[in-house]
C-alpha cells in the first residue's frame, strides 16, 4: 500500500469520522465448487454472499474460485488474487490441507484471511498470526464436544475412530482430552474407505458402551449406514461434520438419533439465527449446514469491521475484527487471544422433521471454550 | 481377539471380495475380448448406484432400482460402445487410456450437473435389513449374506454363460482369434457390444447392490476401478477364474490385514504409534500382494502370458 | 574333425502333453550349410527357439565353441556369437535401413548405453553397418524407414543386420519364404557365399534352395529328427520320401 | 516434417514471450501461469521419454513427480524449523539451495523408478499400465497414512528456496529458471533420441525380439529409460513443488498421472516438443473453461475425447502432419 493511498484514507476517515468507510474491500474467496467434496464449497459460498446480498453494500466485492480441493491449485489461486486481483482479504477455504498450504503466505504478504471453515492447530498454536481470523472454530473444538459430553450420554468406554490422516489424528487427540470414561479401543482407518464391516466387527467384539467418529464426508455416510444395520446398536457420538445437513440426507433413517458435537444448529434460538435460516432456505430452497451459517457469520464479520475502519488502515481493520461487533448467529462470539472463537459447544441430535432430517440441540457440552494451543501463539 | 471376530472378519473380506469380482470380471472380459482397456469401468459403476438410488427414491423400491442400475448401467455401456469405444479397438493401449481417461470426466461431471453435488440416499431394502445370527452365535448382517451369495451366483452363472451357451463359444472365439470369428460369420461388432453392455451391467450391478451400504456421491467409482485392476493383475488378464480368485484374495487381504497389523504392531509399540503404522501398512498391502504375485508370475495366478 | 561351433544335446520340451522338440540333437561345423527341413508342425520353429534362447529346455543342452549356454538368454547367446533372423520380419518399422543395421553393430560392440552422442555421428558403426547393407544390395535404400520396404528387400535387411553383427554361427529361420524366384536366386547366391564367413543353420521350405544349398540335410518330424545326412543320403531315404517329400514337394 | 521444427520455435518462442508481456502489463499471475506450464511440459518431456521412446504406457508417474515434490520438502522444512534433517549414521543439515534439491529430487526420482520399473517391466502392455498405476497409488496412500512428514496435510515451505545469482520469489526470474531447466531438459531429451542408446530404445520399443537377438536386453534398456524418465519428472515435480512453496500427496494422485499423460497427448506422443505444446493447451483449457462453467471438466473431457478420436498426434502432429516414429 503506497503512502499516497493511505494519507487518502486517513483524510476520508476525519472527513467522515463515525460514519461507514468508503474505502472498498475487495475480498477473495477460494473454496471447493466441483469435484469430490464441491456441496461444503457450494454451501460456504452460498452463506457468505447472502449476508453480501442482505448488507448491500456497494464497496464490498468478491471474488469467487473454485480450488477443485486441491492444494496446488488454491496456491496458485491465492497468488492469482494476491498479485493480480490485488484483493485485502482471502476466506473461502473448507480443508485443513488447503489451508496450510494457502493461509502462511497470504498472511505473510499481509493480506487477512478470514477461515469458514478449516482452522488447523498449527495455524491456532506457533504458527498464529494477527492477519488470521478463524471465524468458524479451532479444528479440536468440535470433537472436544463431543468428548467433553459423552459421559453425560452414557458413554463410559468408549471405541474411538478416524481417517488415518492428520486431521483424524487431532480428532481423537480432541476428543480424549475432555472424555472421562476409558477408551477401550482405537482405531485409524483408510482415507476415503467405504466398508467399514471389519471395524464394525471390532466395535461389536471390544465391550465398548459407545462408539465415537470422525468420519468426514462419504466416509461418514457408508459407516452410518452399515453401523445401523449391523445391529450393534450402541450410541453414536461425532462431530458435527459427520452429520451435517447436507450429508443426513444420504444417511436416512440411520442417522436418526446420533449425536454430534456442535457450535451452531439451525433451532439455536436467536433472532439472527431465525432470520438467517428462514432467508436461506428461501433464497435457496434449503436448509442451511453448518458451513453456510460460517460463510454467513464470516461475511458479516468482515462487514461490521469495513462499518468501523478503513482496510487501507491494517491496524485499524485488524482490531475492528478482533472486535466481533455482529450478530452472530450462534449467539455470542468474541475472539480469543489467538483470534479464534471463544464460544459455547453443544450437542445436537440427528432427528425427523417432516420429510427432511435435521439436527436438534439437545444439551451443552463446554461454555466459553477456547482452544487447546492458544498458549503457544505468541502475537 | 476370538475366533469368532476372526470368522466374521473373513466373511466381511469374502463379501468385499466376491463385490470387486463383479467389477473385474466385466474388465477382464472386456479386455479378453476385444484387447481394451477401460478406464471408465468405474464410471458404469457409479452410473448403476445413481440410476438405483434414484429409481427407488421415486418408486419406494429397491428391488425397481436394482433392475434399472442394471438397464441403465448397460445402456450407458452400449451407447458408448457405439460412439466412443468401437473406434479405439485398432488403437494402442495409449489412445484407449487417454479416451477413457476422458470419458471418466465425462461421466463424472454430467453425473454431478444432472444430480447436483450432493450424496443421494439409498437404503437397504427392508425385507433384508438387520442381523441375523449364524451357528456358532456369530451376528451377521442379512444384506452382506445376500451379497456374498449373489456375487458367488453371478459368478457361477458367468461360468454358465462363457463355458456352455452360444455366446459364451463365441466370447471364447473372440479370445482366441478375432479374424477366426468373422470368418465362422459371426457379426463381430455386436458380439463387442453385447459384451460390454455385459461388463457394464455386471459393474453397474455391483454399484447400485454397494451403494446400499455406502455413499452414492460422483466418484465412487475410482477407488473401485483402481483395486479392480489389482484383482485382474492378480488374476491374470482374460481370466474370469482368476478375477474371482484375485477378487477373494484382495477382499481377504485387506480386511484381514486392516484388522490383523495394527494388532500385530501392539506387540511392540504403543497403541495410538502401532494403530497408526499399522493402519498405513495396511493400506498399502494389496499392492505389496500384487508385486509378489509379480515377482512369482508375472503374468498373473492364471494369466495366459 | 574339429569343435563344432553349434552343438544340441538331447533336447527335450513339452508343451502340455505336446512334446514339441523329443531328444534332439545335432552340430553345425564351421563352414557348412546345415539345413533342417520338415513338415509344419514338426517343431522346426520350437527348436531354433531353444537353440537361440528365446525357449528353455525341459531337459538337454545347447553348447557353443564348447561352451554350454543352455542357461544363459537370448541376447548373452547373441554376444556370443549367434546371429538369428526371423521367420516373420522382425525390424524396427520406424528406423530407416541404416539405423536398424547400425543397430546390429552396437549389440555386437556393445556401448548401447551412451546417452548423448549421435549414433549416426560414430563413423566406426556406420561404416560397418554400409558395407553390410551394400553387400545385401540395398545400398539405395539406406535412409528409407524399414516399414517402408518391400518384403524381400526386408528379408535382406535381416540379413545385413545378421551379417553386421559378426557371428560365429548363423541361425536363418526361412530367409527365402515369400520372396519370388528372382529374389530367391540371388539370395541362394549370398548364402552360398556366407558359408565361409561363419556356418549356417537353415530352415527352409525352399527345396531347390536346400539341395542346391546344403552341406548337410537333417529332417524333424514331430519334433523327431528322422535322418541325417548328405544331400544324396537323404534323397535316397525311403523315410524321408514318404514321411515328408512324397507330399510337401512344392513347385 | 519440415514444418515440425518452425512450429516448435514458435511454441518455445511463444512460452517466453507470454509472461515478458504479462511483466511488463503487470500481470504477474500470468507470468505463474507460464511457469507451470513450463514445470508441467518438464514433467512430460520425462513422460516422454518412457512413452514416446520407449513405448512404455506408465500410468503412474504422479509418484515421481511427488517424490520430486516431497524431496523439496524434506530437505528444506528442516531447514526453516532449525533442526538438521537427520542425526544418525551422521548428521546431516536440510538445504534451501535449488541445485541441491534439485540433485536430491533427481536421485530419489531414479531409484524410485527404479524399484517400481523392475517390478513393472517383467511385464508389458495392459498389465504395465495397471501395475504403474497401482504403484502409483500405493505410494499415495503411503504419503496421506505414514505419520511423518504431514500426511494429507503436506509441508508448506514459507520462503522459496534460493538459487545463486536469482531472487526466485520474483515471478518472472524463478519463471526463467523454470524455462531455462525445460530448455535444457528438451536439449537432452533430443539428444538422447539421436544416441546410440535411443537407437536401441526405439528398437525395443518397435522389435524386442530382435533387439535381444542382436545381444542387447529389452528389459534393461527400457528399464533405464524409465529411470531416466522417473528422473526428469521427480525435477519437474521439486519445481512444482517449490512454485507452490508446498507440496501434498495430491501430487502423487492418480489424477496427477493423468494429467501428465494427457498432456504428452494433446502435444503429440514421441514430438520433442509435444509436453510443451500439450502443457500449454490444457492450462490454456483449464481456464478458458473454468472461466465459462462450473462443469468444465465435462467440456474438457469431451474435447479429450474429440482430440484422441478426430486429431490423432495431437497438437504437433495437426499442424505439422505426418506421424513420427510412435505406434
Amino acid at each position: 500500500m503506497n503512502a499516497t493511498k493511505t494519507l487518502l484514507a486517513a483524510a476520508a476517515a476525519l472527513v467522515t469520522a463515525g460514519a461507514a468507510l468508503a474505502e472498498p474491500v475487495k475480498v477473495g474467496m477460494i473454496t471447493t465448487l466441483s469435484g469430490g467434496g464441491a456441496s461444503l464449497g457450494l454451501d460456504t459460498r452460498d452463506g457468505f454472499m447472502l449476508a453480501v446480498k442482505q448488507a448491500n453494500n456497494p464497496d464490498l466485492e468478491v471474488v469467487i474460485e473454485d480450488d477443485q480441493r486441491k492444494p496446488d491449485i488454491a496456491v496458485q489461486l491465492a497468488d492469482k488474487m494476491i498479485q493480480s486481483d490485488k484483493v485485502d482479504v482471502l476466506t473461502g477455504i473448507v480443508w485443513s490441507n488447503l489451508a496450510m498450504a494457502v493461509v502462511p503466505a497470504a498472511t505473510a504478504q499481509g493480506k487477512f484471511y478470514l477461515s469458514t471453515n478449516a482452522a488447523p492447530s498449527a495455524l491456532a498454536g506457533k504458527g498464529c498470526n494477527p492477519n488470521y481470523f478463524s471465524v468458524s472454530y479451532q479444528n479440536d473444538n468440535l470433537h472436544e464436544a463431543a468428548g467433553a459430553y459423552a459421559a453425560t450420554a452414557g458413554i463410559t468406554k468408549a471405541f474411538i475412530m478416524a481417517p488415518n490422516y492428520p486431521a483424524g489424528k487431532d480428532s481423537l487427540t480432541g476428543f480424549k482430552r475432555f472424555y472421562e470414561g476409558e477408551v477401550v479401543g482405537e482405531v485409524y482407518t483408510k482415507l476415503g474407505q467405504t466398508d467399514y464391516a471389519g471395524e464394525i466387527a471390532q466395535i461389536r467384539a471390544s465391550g465398548a458402551d459407545g462408539v465415537f467418529i470422525f468420519l468426514p464426508g462419504g466416509m461418514g455416510i457408508s459407516f452410518v449406514k452399515q453401523y445401523a444395520d449391523s445391529g450393534v446398536g450402541l450410541p453414536l457420538i461425532g462431530p458435527a461434520f459427520s452429520f451435517d445437513q447436507s450429508i443426513i440426507q444420504a444417511m436416512g433413517d440411520s442417522a436418526l438419533g446420533v449425536l454430534n458435537g456442535a457450535n451452531w444448529s439451525p433451532d439455536l434460538d436467536n433472532a439472527a439465527n431465525a432470520t438467517f435460516v428462514e432467508t436461506f432456505s428461501a433464497e435457496y430452497g434449503r436448509l442451511p449446514s453448518v458451513y453456510a451459517s460460517y460463510g454467513y457469520d464470516t461475511a458479516n464479520l468482515l462487514l461490521s469491521a469495513m462499518a468501523k475502519a478503513s482496510v487501507a488502515d491494517a491496524d485499524a481493520f485488524r482490531a475492528a475484527l478482533k472486535e466481533a461487533d455482529f450478530d452472530s448467529v450462534r449467539g455470542k462470539f468474541a475472539f480469543g487471544p489467538s483470534n479464534h472463537p471463544v464460544q459455547d459447544l453443544y450437542v445436537r441430535e440427528v432427528v425427523r422433521d417432516g420429510d427432511i432430517l435435521t439436527n436438534r440441540i439437545v444439551g451443552t457440552a463446554m461454555e466459553d471454550r477456547g482452544n487447546a494451543y492458544e498458549g503457544e501463539c505468541k502475537m | 481377539m476370538s475366533a469368532m471376530l476372526l470368522i466374521e472378519q473373513a466373511l466381511n473380506g469374502l463379501q468385499y471380495g466376491v463385490m470387486l469380482f463383479l467389477m473385474a470380471a466385466g474388465l477382464t472380459l472386456v479386455f479378453g475380448v476385444m484387447g481394451l482397456i477401460n478406464l471408465a469401468h468405474g464410471s458404469l459403476y457409479m452410473v448403476g448406484a445413481f440410476a438405483c438410488a434414484g429409481v427407488a427414491a421415486a418408486t419406494g423400491s429397491f428391488w425397481l432400482g436394482l433392475a434399472a442400475s442394471l438397464a441403465a448401467a448397460a445402456a450407458a455401456g452400449a451407447i458408448v460402445e457405439l460412439t466412443v469405444i468401437r473406434r479405439l479397438y485398432a488403437r494402442d493401449h495409449l489412445d484407449q487410456v487417454l479416451a477413457t481417461f476422458a470419458l471418466i470426466l465425462v461421466f463424472s461431471e454430467g453425473t454431478r450437473w444432472l444430480f447436483g453435488s450432493f450424496p443421494l440416499y439409498l437404503d437397504i431394502p427392508a425385507a433384508l435389513a438387520g442381523p441375523i445370527t449364524l451357528p456358532g452365535g456369530i451376528e451377521y448382517p442379512l444384506y452382506r449374506l445376500v451379497l456374498i451369495g449373489i456375487g458367488l451366483a453371478v459368478a457361477a452363472g458367468l461360468f454358465w454363460l462363457i463355458g456352455a451357451t452360444r455366446l459364451g463359444v463365441r466370447i471364447r472365439a473372440g479370445e482366441a482369434d478375432r479374424e477366426m470369428i468373422a470368418a465362422l460369420g459371426v457379426d463381430i461388432s455386436r458380439l463387442y457390444t453385447i459384451v460390454f453392455a455385459l461388463g457394464a451391467a455386471l459393474a453397474g450391478l455391483a454399484g447400485a447392490l454397494v451403494g446400499a451400504l455406502q455413499s452414492v456421491q460422483v466418484g465412487m467409482g475410482e477407488p473401485v476401478l483402481i483395486l479392480a485392476f489389482v484383482v485382474i493383475v492378480i488374476g491374470g488378464i482374460g481370466s474370469i477364474k482368476g478375477a474371482l480368485v484375485g477378487a477373494i484374495l484382495v477382499g481377504l487381504t485387506d480386511t484381514l490385514g486392516r484388522f490383523l497389523l495394527p494388532a500385530a504392531f501392539g506387540t511392540f509399540l504403543p497403541p495410538s504409534e502401532a494403530t497408526s503404522i499399522g493402519a498405513a501398512l495396511a493400506s498399502m498391502l494389496i499392492y505389496i500382494l500384487m508385486a509378489a504375485i509379480l515377482v512369482i508370475r508375472p503374468g498373473g495366478l492364471y494369466g495366459r502370458v | 574333425m574339429t569343435e563344432p561351433v553349434l552343438e544340441v544335446r538331447e533336447l527335450h520340451i513339452a508343451f502340455g502333453a505336446l512334446k514339441a522338440t523329443d531328444g534332439v540333437s545335432l552340430t553345425l561345423r564351421a563352414g557348412e550349410i546345415h539345413a533342417l527341413i520338415g513338415p509344419n508342425g514338426a517343431g522346426k520353429s520350437t527348436l531354433i527357439g531353444l537353440i537361440a534362447g528365446s525357449l528353455s529346455p525341459d531337459a538337454g543342452q545347447v553348447r557353443m565353441n564348447g561352451q554350454d549356454v543352455t542357461g544363459q538368454d537370448v541376447a548373452a547367446r547373441a554376444r556370443a556369437g549367434l546371429a538369428r533372423s526371423f521367420q516373420v520380419s522382425a525390424v524396427a518399422p520406424d528406423l530407416t535401413v541404416l539405423q536398424n543395421v547400425v543397430l546390429a553393430v552396437q549389440g555386437a560392440r556393445g556401448g548401447s548405453y551412451r546417452f548423448l552422442r549421435r549414433a549416426l555421428s560414430d563413423r566406426s558403426l556406420t561404416e560397418t553397418a554400409t558395407a553390410q547393407i551394400d553387400r545385401v544390395g540395398l545400398a539405395p535404400c539406406r535412409a528409407i524407414p524399414a516399414g517402408d520396404l518391400a518384403h524381400g528387400q526386408r528379408r535382406r535387411l535381416e540379413l545385413a543386420m545378421a551379417l553386421a553383427q559378426r557371428p560365429r554361427a548363423f541361425v536363418l529361420d526361412e530367409p527365402m519364404a515369400g520372396m519370388g524366384p528372382d529374389g530367391a536366386r540371388e539370395m541362394t547366391v549370398l548364402l552360398d557365399d556366407l558359408r565361409h564367413e561363419a556356418p549356417i543353420l537353415l530352415v527352409e521350405h525352399d527345396m531347390d534352395a536346400v539341395f542346391r544349398l546344403a552341406d548337410r540335410i537333417s529332417v524333424l518330424v514331430a519334433g523327431r529328427i528322422i535322418a541325417s545326412g548328405t544331400v544324396d543320403q537323404i534323397r535316397a531315404d525311403d523315410q524321408v520320401q514318404t514321411a515328408y517329400l512324397g507330399e510337401e514337394r512344392l513347385p | 516434417m519440415r514444418r515440425e521444427p518452425l512450429i516448435n520455435l514458435v511454441i518455445i518462442l511463444l512460452l517466453l514471450a507470454v509472461p515478458l508481456t504479462a511483466q511488463a502489463m503487470d500481470e504477474p499471475f500470468i507470468v505463474t501461469l507460464a511457469t507451470k506450464v513450463a514445470i508441467l511440459a518438464l514433467a512430460g518431456v520425462g513422460l516422454n521419454i518412457a512413452l514416446g521412446l520407449g513405448g512404455m504406457v506408465s500410468l503412474g508417474h504422479a509418484a515421481f513427480f511427488g517424490i520430486g515434490g516431497y524431496m523439496m520438502a524434506v530437505l528444506a522444512a528442516p531447514v526453516q524449523a532449525y533442526e538438521p534433517l537427520m542425526t544418525w549414521p551422521i548428521e546431516l543439515a536440510g538445504t534451501k539451495s535449488m541445485p541441491l534439491i534439485w540433485l536430491g529430487a533427481v536421485i530419489a526420482g531414479a531409484l524410485g523408478a527404479l524399484a517400481i520399473g523392475a517390478l513393472s517391466l517383467r511385464t508389458s502392455g495392459v498389465y504395465f499400465i495397471m501395475i504403474t498405476l497401482a504403484f502409483g497409488q500405493m505410494l499415495y496412500y503411503f504419503a496421506i497414512s505414514w505419520p511423518a512428514y504431514g500426511g494429507e496435510d503436506g509441508i508448506a515451505i514459507y520462503v522459496r528456496n534460493g538459487f545463486p545469482g536469482l531472487n526466485t520469489l520474483d515471478p518472472l526470474q524463478f519463471f526463467a529458471l523454470a524455462y531455462a531447466v525445460l530448455l535444457l531438459a528438451l536439449l537432452l531429451a533430443h539428444r538422447l533420441g539421436a544416441s546410440p542408446f535411443g537407437l536401441a530404445l526405439a528398437g525395443a520399443r518397435q522389435a524386442p525380439a530382435r533387439v535381444a537377438a542382436l545381444g542387447i536386453r529389452p528389459y534393461s534398456l527400457k528399464l533405464t529409460a524409465f529411470v531416466l524418465s522417473g528422473a526428469v519428472t521427480a525435477l519437474a515435480g521439486a519445481l512444482y513443488a517449490d512454485l507452490n512453496r508446498f507440496v501434498s500427496p495430491s501430487m502423487l494422485s492418480w489424477h496427477t498421472s493423468g494429467e501428465i499423460m494427457v498432456l504428452v497427448i494433446l502435444g503429440g506422443v514421441g514430438r520433442l516438443f509435444g509436453p510443451v505444446a500439450g502443457a500449454a493447451l490444457y492450462i490454456l483449457l483449464e481456464h478458458l473453461l473454468g472461466g465459462i462453467s462450473e462443469h468444465w471438466q465435462f467440456f474438457l473431457g469431451l474435447i479429450l475425447l474429440g482430440i484422441v478420436l478426430f486429431a490423432r498426434g495431437g497438437l504437433i502432429g495437426t499442424l505439422a502432419g505426418r506421424e513420427v516414429a510412435h505406434d
